[in-house]
């Protein structure tokens, strides 16, 4: 087959099933990759009487989901083709290699797609005895949650919501409470991105759009999309406000808030920019009187190669600091171990 | 004379060449409101069909839409994964164990189909979805069975309505969906759901007989 | 000042600066970062009887050096402004920061304008009686070791001597033995890049370099220098043959070898094609019957924004492996702690 | 009538000025067969000399030679901070305490900061570098030196002799420094470093009474 975009692949239709044979090889340790339905499983599972925690989504996101999969994190992550959610087959054979008697949290990120195929899975998990709970996540400012939209986007949050929840169930906290805290998560964290250039999804070709030389798109999802208004780039202090305002107004946060701040790049976005923008950030809330107690500066949720970044904002108490601090070990993150 | 097994069978199969022969319209118009894999998704799903039919086949025309429905369900993903297979899953529960389908048949199965597909996703018409291609669709074909249309008529009143109702989804603003995000930038594009839901109701009506 | 170029930057002026501010901000628990002359230095400095190890090159590389500071690594890096080399009394001022009694390490990377810098600064530092010892690593075999070049680059390589003469500096070993070891890891390590895209120099404005559609550059450096070929772009099948082949061939590397391989993104590679094409270099060393003993993947040594990689092959032995597997506390590396 | 300290200082800040008016065309040359910073590290270097010099001046040609030469080695970086300081510092060294500069002495200051270049980046002619364009010159500054030539006439004389030793870099295969990395691919283009070299002379040259 002729590859038709610039990108270290051999074929579209067997770039998801390829990286993923290349992440084996990288984390045989740590991971096991069944390609059949595709899913991505830690070595040990299933850990027995420990909630796992699935979730899954469209491949250009890496390292999410994937990446988090490890002690303290995900049990299993569903990987579809590029931006588009896995089939339910793949989410129900992530159940069934993790499931340590314990049920099953699926954290789903607000799309249409992977709702509709995460509830499927879901019906026919339960119809198998496993206790199955499904929470979904919507932290994207940019898109207005109302009855004119399919509401809000999950976006950056996810990383955290992933961390914590996978915390608390390393700990042994049942499916109740893993479920209850996932949706304090939920309900406590705000992101928003910005675009300054396109990606390419491998099959498509073409980037998903074109932007200007002076040109970026604010509030954009994590497929490429087009964001809610396209403006003129500025220097970085303003990019970096038109990013944190929304997502403090919303919440709100308020001084006195203890917050965990999330400088994320796109894909392509080199790091000196992301340190660049995470310090602006840094400034900004305190100058709100908002304390950033931990931060993850990095690309942790992305759009293929492309070029921009989100902040998220999560607020913070002393039980979800300790379940950031706890141990964590998978590709992408790890510490403590 | 209606329409048996190999009939849909045949059918599919004709709609999968022209899921493949669209794909990059699809793409393209998923790229405009959305992130453009509709035609991605469609045909690694109709290609994971094709390869199906060509196994042992079902002895009956519900048997086929099921696995049809299975194949889509398990291969497509995305928005349109479920949404279709749902789709057929309902279309084949209600033409139930028949070994023919006859135009009432048909029309009875589009409307099962389009209730699931508004169970699933909760669109009504003017939200820009396969739902506004699906509905007009629905209710040219109940009413031509209803005047004793046979399979090819019921499917060709369908089609046409299904063109028309994809068309005014051209100038609509989205509720549902990826484009939803877009607020009133997703005017002005067709909707690539509806676009996919006409043309595989066109290759059904070509294929009847 | 006007913004000339799509990055999230304020300036292009302090744009190292500004990012350097961000990295305190992110990680205060691990760095200290001083800002005239600049330098990156790991909080608990000076570490007593340690030997200081420390590195420093141009900006526009992150991780690379500043991310790899902390335990059991770089003890300073030394940032110099975007592609360009510090100048020596960034270097100094590390050394004095550093300095636990047990002398300093210099680790340069073959390029004119570090090898002078440092050399200066190392004379500077030898003048206050420290003793100071300077390596270069130089893996690059697109460049050809002759009297009609500057010699090889210092590129993926550096990333690795790094962490091993760092793990054996917290281990206790002395200054010459840290030098040795440093010219051990030297001596067999090797490297090969390529560029899909160009990146721009933030004062520059301008790409580095243009490429058509179906175009890459093979064997480029880290500083968006055109490399010494310009090829069609193929299949990643051949493009990581197109990296490994003269790697392999120039140690050479053979059936029966222990390697540690090391996939390289070049700052703007989303990590599914990074991990695609490491799967290609496993199954390509695989057949060649050299064993993978440990691998790290992921863009640790970048130029900016550009898409391509590199590959780096380390012949390894139980010593480096034990090096490897040790303890290190950095913002981009980080395992055992 | 010899030059002093303050015709140093005034000399200094008119390169300064020169060197800000050719950054892009600089740091043109350097994107095409270097890295792309050439213009900006001089111009960092020189900007920083200039906020020096403003300062309280010291008292010798030679000790203004040394703020430069300090100034440059903490500013510049790159290959060009550690050659053009030790050109600079090499040169001011040469002159010892002289309180002013005649054009012999300044010769002899050329002679001097080409060995410190040489010295530190051991290119010798034919090598694609500044060198290219700083041996000529040294050359040429001697023969008028020693014809009995002023400041002017031995700095007009090098610059010349720079300008067409740099010219001389665009056909050649650069053998040391970034250039050196590119191969058959460096030729064709003007050496930046040797550009600047002669850019730095003419400016002396034009300052020079
Ligand atoms: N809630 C919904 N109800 C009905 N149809 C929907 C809904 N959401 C999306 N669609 C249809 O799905 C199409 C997009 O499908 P596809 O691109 O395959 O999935 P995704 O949006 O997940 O990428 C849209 O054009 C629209 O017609
Ligand atoms: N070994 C050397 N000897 C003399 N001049 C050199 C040498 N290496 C490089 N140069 C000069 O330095 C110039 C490049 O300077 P600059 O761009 O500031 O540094 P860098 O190459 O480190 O980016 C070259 O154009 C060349 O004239
Ligand atoms: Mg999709
Ligand atoms: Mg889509
Ligand atoms: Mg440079
Ligand atoms: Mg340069």
């Amino acid at each position: 087959m002729e590859v038709t975009v610039k990108k270290i692949i051999n074929d579209p239709a067997t770039v998801v099933a390829d990286a993923l044979r290349g992440m084996a090889a990288a984390h045989a340790d740590l991971l096991d990759v069944q390609y059949d339905p595709a899913v991505v499983v830690r070595a040990d599972a299933p850990v027995q009487r420990k909630v796992a925690i699935i979730s899954g989504g469209g491949s250009g996101h890496e390292p999410l989901h994937g990446g988090f999969v490890g002690r303290g994190m995900l049990d299993a992550a569903c990987p579809g083709p590029v931006f588009t959610s896995p089939t339910p087959d793949q989410v129900q054979a992530a159940v069934t290699r993790t499931d340590g008697g314990a049920g099953a949290l699926l954290i789903v990120k607000n799309y249409t797609g992977d709702v509709l195929n995460f509830e499927t899975a879901a019906e026919l998990a339960a119809a198998e005895g496993v206790d199955v709970r499904t929470v979904v996540i919507d932290d994207d400012v940019a898109v207005k949650d109302s009855l004119y939209t399919a509401g809000r986007r999950g976006v950056g949050g996810t990383v955290l919501l992933e961390k914590v929840v996978g915390a608390a169930a390393e700990r042994g906290v049942d499916l109740d409470g893993c479920e209850a805290l996932a949706r304090k998560v939920i309900g406590q964290v705000r992101s928003m991105g910005l675009a300054l250039s396109p990606c390419t999804v491998p099959h498509a070709g073409e980037p998903s759009f074109v932007l200007a030389d002076d040109e970026m798109e604010l509030g954009i999802g994590i497929h490429g999309e087009p964001g809610r208004r396209r403006v003129r780039v500025g220097p970085a202090d303003e990019l970096v406000a038109a990013l944190l305002d929304p997502v403090l107004e919303d919440l709100p946060f308020a001084a006195g808030d203890r917050v965990l701040l999330f400088t994320n790049g796109m894909g392509g976005t080199p790091q000196i920019e992301l340190y660049l923008a995470h310090g602006i950030a840094e400034r900004l809330l305190a100058e709100r009187g908002i304390t950033v107690e931990r931060r993850l500066v990095g690309s942790y949720i992305t759009s293929l190669e492309m070029q921009g970044m989100s902040l998220t904002v999560l607020k913070v108490d002393d039980e979800l600091i300790e379940l950031w601090d706890a141990p964590v070990h998978t590709a992408a993150l790890r510490w403590g171990v | 004379m209606g329409c048996t097994a190999a009939d849909v069978a045949r059918a599919l199969r004709a709609v999968a060449g022209v899921v493949a022969e669209h794909r990059e319209e699809l793409v393209r118009l998923d790229r405009e409101i959305g992130d453009g894999d509709h035609g991605e998704n469609l045909n690694r799903g109709f290609a994971a069909l094709l390869s199906k039919l060509d196994g042992d086949l079902p002895s009956t025309p519900g048997a086929v839409l099921k696995l049809a429905a299975t194949t889509l369900i398990s291969t497509v993903g995305g928005a349109a994964g479920p949404l279709y297979g749902t789709a057929f899953l309902r279309a084949a529960t209600s033409v139930g164990d028949a070994a023919e389908l006859d135009g009432t048949l048909v029309a009875t199965a589009l409307q099962a189909a389009l209730e699931g597909v508004v169970a699933r996703g909760k669109a009504v018409v003017g939200d820009k979805t396969m739902v506004d291609a699906l509905t007009p669709a629905v209710a040219a074909a109940e009413s031509v069975a209803s005047t004793g249309a046979d399979v090819a008529g019921v499917l060709t009143a369908a089609a046409e309505a299904a063109e028309q109702g994809a068309e005014s989804t051209v100038p609509l603003v989205a509720r549902k969906g990826r484009a939803s995000y877009l607020g009133e930038r997703s005017a002005g594009h067709l909707d690539p759901g509806a676009r996919s839901t006409s043309l595989l109701l066109r290759s059904f009506a070509g294929g009847a007989r």
